[in-house]
């Protein structure tokens, strides 16, 4: 390692690259779900340039916009892009532990990203077995269209990002423990910081066992081996030709046991952003510090240990289902544990409502609507009714989806004046939020209703099923339904404020002051050593405390990396 | 707008769907149980969220750590063990313990995109069903095995008849990739796994007929992989049943 | 500062077991040897073989997360 | 915006340029002083407990053993699944459980493969060892000598001859079973043979090029921390593989 670092592998670069990844991912997930909004609302509309969507090309679309939001967004954007971006200064250090890894991480992200969006062009299409890909389904060509190249594809695709989601993880371990700077200790990490360890130390223990089970599926797929596909399986009239009793439940297992962490890797870094945001604009101390460290731990460390969740109803031993369901109950302790600590810490704290301020808000509301029907869902036998219908989608949609990108917007809004020098403008900001608010609630909640009315995820259409019973029960939430539509549409032109906000910022010549938020964390001291610079030296930064730092009144407040009396602030 | 509409000429779309058998009422109860409680916390953390904020005049710092934090979080868990413990109680009432022994056989099974029953006629067993045997096509849609003289009598029907009253037991298979079997007015849901089989018991109270969904994407029709579930008076299914192994026992004889 | 860390994760601990133990009793107690219903077409031998592969994944997956919680510990 | 506790601008600027603004006020505390060339070479700028060159070392040794964490998770994921795999059967035609898995015989080589996987891996600690001996390190970074190198290099490749010779035996094992007529594709028990194999040849290549690399590293580079870091990681990284391999031989052995 040279004292210069090439441009290319500083981490700032990195993090914008990732972020590059995965706005492309999510503009191109969202065509997708509105496509598949319009033609759930209207089966007879017609695509341009394309025609009608057959029933395929709606399971593709379900497949791929799972897999591009949930993989090259959520895992993506919050804990590799931002991660990246911030996380150095935020520790005190000036770049990642291996920067070129962090480089070449980013560039396999990338990749990945190509190789799946190319699954559109291959002969048969994109896969149309979900972002979880059980087989048999996924395990033969014979299961249908995109099951064949574009399945195979997509397997590409996301092993080349569990290899690089496990190297960048590697990174973000290594800098956390190694490259604090002087007076860094564990507990004056803040809580964003705690968020990003536990979601990368996930990432190293599941993305490999994700792989794994990928080279088992392929083995299935290409090399007649039976890992995941019982004697005797009987697809389109083929008799598979294959050795072995494996069992599809075995797939099922290692995926979920990658899936249920994957989740908390994605919200992780926001529920920890979340409350840094909280305690600056309410400048307060995040309520209970130490127990949110310990809760963000536990959620990590119980979230190996409920995958089975996912399996109530998919042949699983009852006693494992019950088994499962206390572990998951479980987590709805330390996330309680959460939400109350942040409604204590703004508690008549009489916080000034900024735009970062207010999409966290927006997390908190967002955790707690779509946290309840958590345990809902965890209860075996409401599971037995609610599994696979639309009350799931609304549950992971609000808890993981929304909150999930509220944390991003907020992490956006909070850190452009770090990263761009300017402030986004806050009536534009507002706007946005509460666009976004009221699309995100318009859309999801009657997804809740559709669900308890019976009706199953996944399905291309909801009419047309014939004038049986089955057909009648579809019907009903078809008034709904177009609600839903116009809502997703809204939530979807509501992001139209924003991306006027970041061209007009971008082009404005207002720069903002050094320190605009009044931020106690170690990030906003990092102007002054001019962290865009590729030279590596040491910051000379010290921290002398933990994060919020903040008077009694809240007026005054005294950051990490000024030393001075801190006996004019109560004690911790 | 359609919803609008919807919710001024009184459609009853965010009603749970008629409830059909036995277990039913108990899993109705506690699922609407545990939604108001989750609408009701939901109200009252978004109430302190907003009254927090609405306060003209900042208050000192909460300190008490016990009183704010572990008291309502020993509430919660209270609660949660509460409902989770219910819950249990539920499921292992009905998964723990396998169906009585008078119960009705029927199997069940799924492939891409169909649902085909099977009752085991009058002497009570179901024949072998053989993979290389399976041919849509002629009628033998699961593969029985003509030289099994249990499966003679075998009745296999694309609707699922049921007398109300009586408990059934549902073999699930699936023949080519994942089901769903879920029949939403029976609040039943159990996957069919190729390659192994999933036993499922219950019993339907009404008799009407209900849906039956397939909830595991399966295929590009996933989407009309549906069946109908006629729940007949135990009259009115005994003239079925006997109507239909009569015929079935002359096409079964050669 | 450490020290009240410890405490509080002892507590958390405690609570968690405390209730897993509460509610795992209390559906043991539902008569649950025969297991009968959705298992009944898988042997003892493959039950036994998942049941085993779940502690060993979830097992050294937890054991892997506490090493690295351990490991942020360590250094200073 | 409220008043805050923060000196003014001016001070902090100040306290950023100290080190070296030019005026002679102060003496220059950026200093070189090290000798081993590496960048930023005055360690009190440095925070406490990070100061001199170890400090790289233990950030690769902590990325390694993260590393090794997903390794193991790969492994612990396809042994879990060969757990299963091996109890599972099916029903015939005539209700009779059927279990096809037909242990496959481990070909004798293993054990001498596995001889020789121990014997790489005592050649490559001793590499390491080399790499770090106080008074040879002394003479290397004074400049007297590159003993330490030469050493660790001929260690080195020892470590990749034998390494190569594992692969090689490797090889020799899926070959004699092919002429068994056992392939990856004849039985569960041979899928996971070859599955659990294959994968741990394709690690164990990685560090075989590890190792070439730290070869040409140790020619090439001309800063000793460098070097011991390479062998060093290297070094971790085969051991780890070795150890990993008698796990999964122990499995294949006795476990099938």
């Amino acid at each position: 390692m040279t004292a210069q670092h090439s441009r290319w592998t500083h981490h700032r670069t990195v993090g914008f690259g990732y972020v590059a990844i995965s706005l492309a991912a999510a503009c191109v997930g969202t065509v997708l779900s509105l496509l598949m909004r319009l033609h759930l609302t209207w089966p007879a509309w017609s695509l341009p340039l394309h025609g009608l969507i057959l029933p395929e090309e709606y399971l593709a679309l379900v497949t791929m916009h799972g897999t591009l939001m949930l993989f090259f967004v959520l895992t993506v954007a919050p804990q590799s892009g931002f991660g990246n971006l911030i996380l150095p200064a935020q520790i005190g250090a000036r770049r990642m532990a291996f920067p070129r890894l962090n480089a070449a991480s980013m560039g396999l992200t990338g990749l990945a990203l190509l190789v799946l969006l190319a699954a559109f062009f291959v002969p048969g299409g994109s896969p149309i077995s979900g972002w979880t890909a059980y087989p048999p389904l996924s395990a033969t060509a014979l299961a249908g269209p995109g099951q064949g190249e574009g399945m195979d594809v997509w397997l590409a695709a996301i092993a080349l990002f569990s290899l690089a989601s496990t190297l960048g993880a590697i990174n973000t371990l290594t800098t956390i423990v190694k490259l604090r700077g002087e007076g860094m200790s564990w507990q004056r990490l803040p809580l964003t910081v705690w968020g990003w360890f536990t979601a990368a130390l996930l990432s190293v223990l599941v993305f490999s066992v994700l792989l794994a089970a990928l080279a088992m599926l392929f083995c299935d797929r290409h090399l007649q081996s039976g890992f995941f596909l019982p004697t005797g399986d009987l697809v389109n009239g083929v008799l598979l030709q294959h050795h072995g009793d494996g069992s599809p439940l075995l797939w099922l297992h290692l995926f979920w046991f990658f899936g249920h962490p994957e989740v908390y890797i994605a919200i992780l870094p926001g529920m920890g952003l979340t409350s840094m945001v909280l305690a600056n604009f309410a400048h307060r101390r995040v309520f209970a510090y130490r127990l949110m460290i310990a809760t963000t731990l536990l959620i990590g460390f119980l979230g190996i240990l409920v995958w089975g969740h996912h399996m109530f109803v998919a042949g699983l031993n009852p006693f494992a289902g019950s088994a499962f369901a206390l572990s998951s109950m479980a987590i709805a302790l330390p996330s309680s544990a959460k939400v109350l600590s942040w409604l204590a810490t703004i508690w008549r704290s009489r916080p000034r409502l900024t735009t970062p301020m207010l999409f966290a808000l927006g997390f908190v509301s967002l955790f707690i609507t779509g946290g309840l029907t958590g345990p809902i869902l965890a209860q075996p036998i409401l599971d037995e009714y609610l599994h696979n219908t639309f009350f799931v989608v609304a549950h992971f949609h609000l808890i993981m989806a929304m909150a999930g990108i509220f944390g991003l917007f907020c992490a956006t809004y909070y850190w452009f004046p770090l990263l761009f020098g300017r402030l986004l403008s806050e009536p534009l900001g507002k706007l946005h939020f509460a666009g976004t608010l009221i699309g995100a609630y318009g859309t999801f909640l009657p997804m809740h209703l559709t669900g308890l009315a019976g009706e199953p995820r996944q399905y291309a259409q909801l009419t047309g099923g014939g004038s049986g019973p089955a057909g009648q029960l579809l019907q009903t939430t078809l008034p709904l339904q177009h609600g839903i539509t116009y809502a997703a549409f809204f939530l979807a032109c509501a992001q139209l404020p924003f991306l006027l906000n970041l061209v007009l910022t971008l082009r404005s010549h207002l720069l903002a002051t050094p320190n605009p938020w009044s931020a106690t964390t170690m990030e906003w001291a990092s102007q002054d050593f001019d962290e865009a610079s590729t030279e590596d030296k040491p910051t000379g930064l010290v921290t002398y405390r933990g994060p919020c730092h903040y008077s009694e009144d809240g007026v005054s407040f005294l950051p990490q990396w000024e030393s001075g009396a801190t006996s004019t602030l109560p004690p911790e | 707008m359609h919803s609008a509409q919807a919710i001024a000429t009184g459609q009853r779309f965010w009603r749970l769907p008629v409830d059909a058998s036995a277990h039913g009422p108990a899993l109705d109860t506690h699922l609407l149980l545990n939604l108001w409680i989750a609408l009701a916390l939901l109200a009252l953390a978004h109430l302190i969220l907003l009254a927090g904020l609405a306060f003209r005049r900042r208050a000192s710092r909460p300190v008490h750590t016990l009183l704010l934090e572990y008291l309502p979080l020993a509430a919660l868990t209270l609660l949660f063990a509460f409902l989770a413990a219910r819950a249990q109680q539920l499921w292992a009432a009905q998964r723990y313990t396998g169906a009585s022994l008078t119960a009705m056989q029927v199997e069940v099974t799924g492939m891409q995109f169909a649902w085909y029953f099977r009752y085991p006629g009058a002497d009570a067993a179901f024949g072998e069903t053989k993979p290389t045997l399976v041919a849509p096509g002629e009628g033998n849609p699961l593969g029985l095995d003509p030289a099994d003289r249990h499966g003679a009598d075998d009745l296999v029907t694309s609707q699922l008849v049921l007398p109300a009253g009586r408990e059934v037991d549902l073999a699930l298979h699936a023949q080519d990739v994942i089901h769903g079997f879920s029949v939403p007015e029976m609040r039943l849901k159990q996957n069919a796994v190729p390659g192994q089989t999933a036993h499922i018991h219950f019993t339907p109270t009404q008799p009407g007929s209900y849906a039956i969904l397939c909830t595991q994407l399966c295929g590009l029709g996933h989407y009309r992989m549906q069946a109908t579930m006629l729940v007949l008076p135990p009259a009115a299914f005994d003239t079925w049943l006997q109507a239909h192994e009569a015929a079935a026992g002359k096409r079964g004889q050669p | 500062m450490k020290g009240r860390l410890r405490t509080n994760l002892l507590r958390w601990v405690w609570l968690v077991s405390l209730l897993l133990l509460g509610i795992a009793a209390q559906s043991f107690g539902q008569g649950c040897s025969q297991c009968l219903d959705n298992t009944r077409a898988t042997p003892p031998a493959v039950q036994a073989a998942y049941r085993k592969a779940i502690y060993l994944l979830g097992g050294t997956g937890a054991a892997l997360f506490i090493a690295g919680t351990l490991f942020i510990r360590r250094e200073r | 915006m409220s008043p805050i506790l923060t000196p003014p601008e001016i001070d902090r600027r100040h306290r950023a340029h100290e080190s070296d603004n030019g005026s002679g006020r102060r003496p220059p505390t950026d200093k070189l002083t090290g000798g081993n060339g590496e960048g930023g070479d005055n360690w009190n700028d440095r925070p406490q407990g990070r100061r001199g060159p170890r400090e790289r070392l233990s950030q690769v040794r902590m990325g390694l053993f993260f590393g090794l964490f997903a390794v193991l998770m790969f492994f612990i994921a396809i042994v879990s699944a060969f757990f299963v795999t091996r109890a599972s059967g099916h029903f015939d035609a005539y209700s009779h459980y059927v279990n096809e898995w037909l242990p496959t015989t481990i070909p004798s080589i293993l054990w001498l493969n596995t001889a020789v996987l121990l014997l790489s891996s005592a050649s490559a600690e001793m590499a390491r060892r080399s790499m770090f001996r106080e008074v040879d390190v002394m003479d290397e970074w004074i400049g007297l000598s590159r003993r330490t190198s030469q050493r660790a290099a001929a260690w080195l490749s020892v470590t990749l001859g034998l390494g190569g010779l594992f692969l090689v035996g490797q090889w020799i094992a899926w070959d004699q079973l092919a002429a068994q007529h056992v392939f990856f594709r004849s039985n569960p028990s041979s899928h996971f043979f070859f599955l659990i194999t294959i994968a741990h040849a394709i690690h164990l290549f990685i560090g075989v090029s590890a190792l070439i690399a730290a070869l040409i590293g140790l020619r090439r580079s001309h800063k000793l921390a460098s070097r011991q870091i390479l062998v060093d990681a290297t070094v971790w990284y085969w051991h780890a593989m070795g150890l990993l391999w008698i796990f999964l031989f122990v499995l294949l052995e006795y476990g099938q």
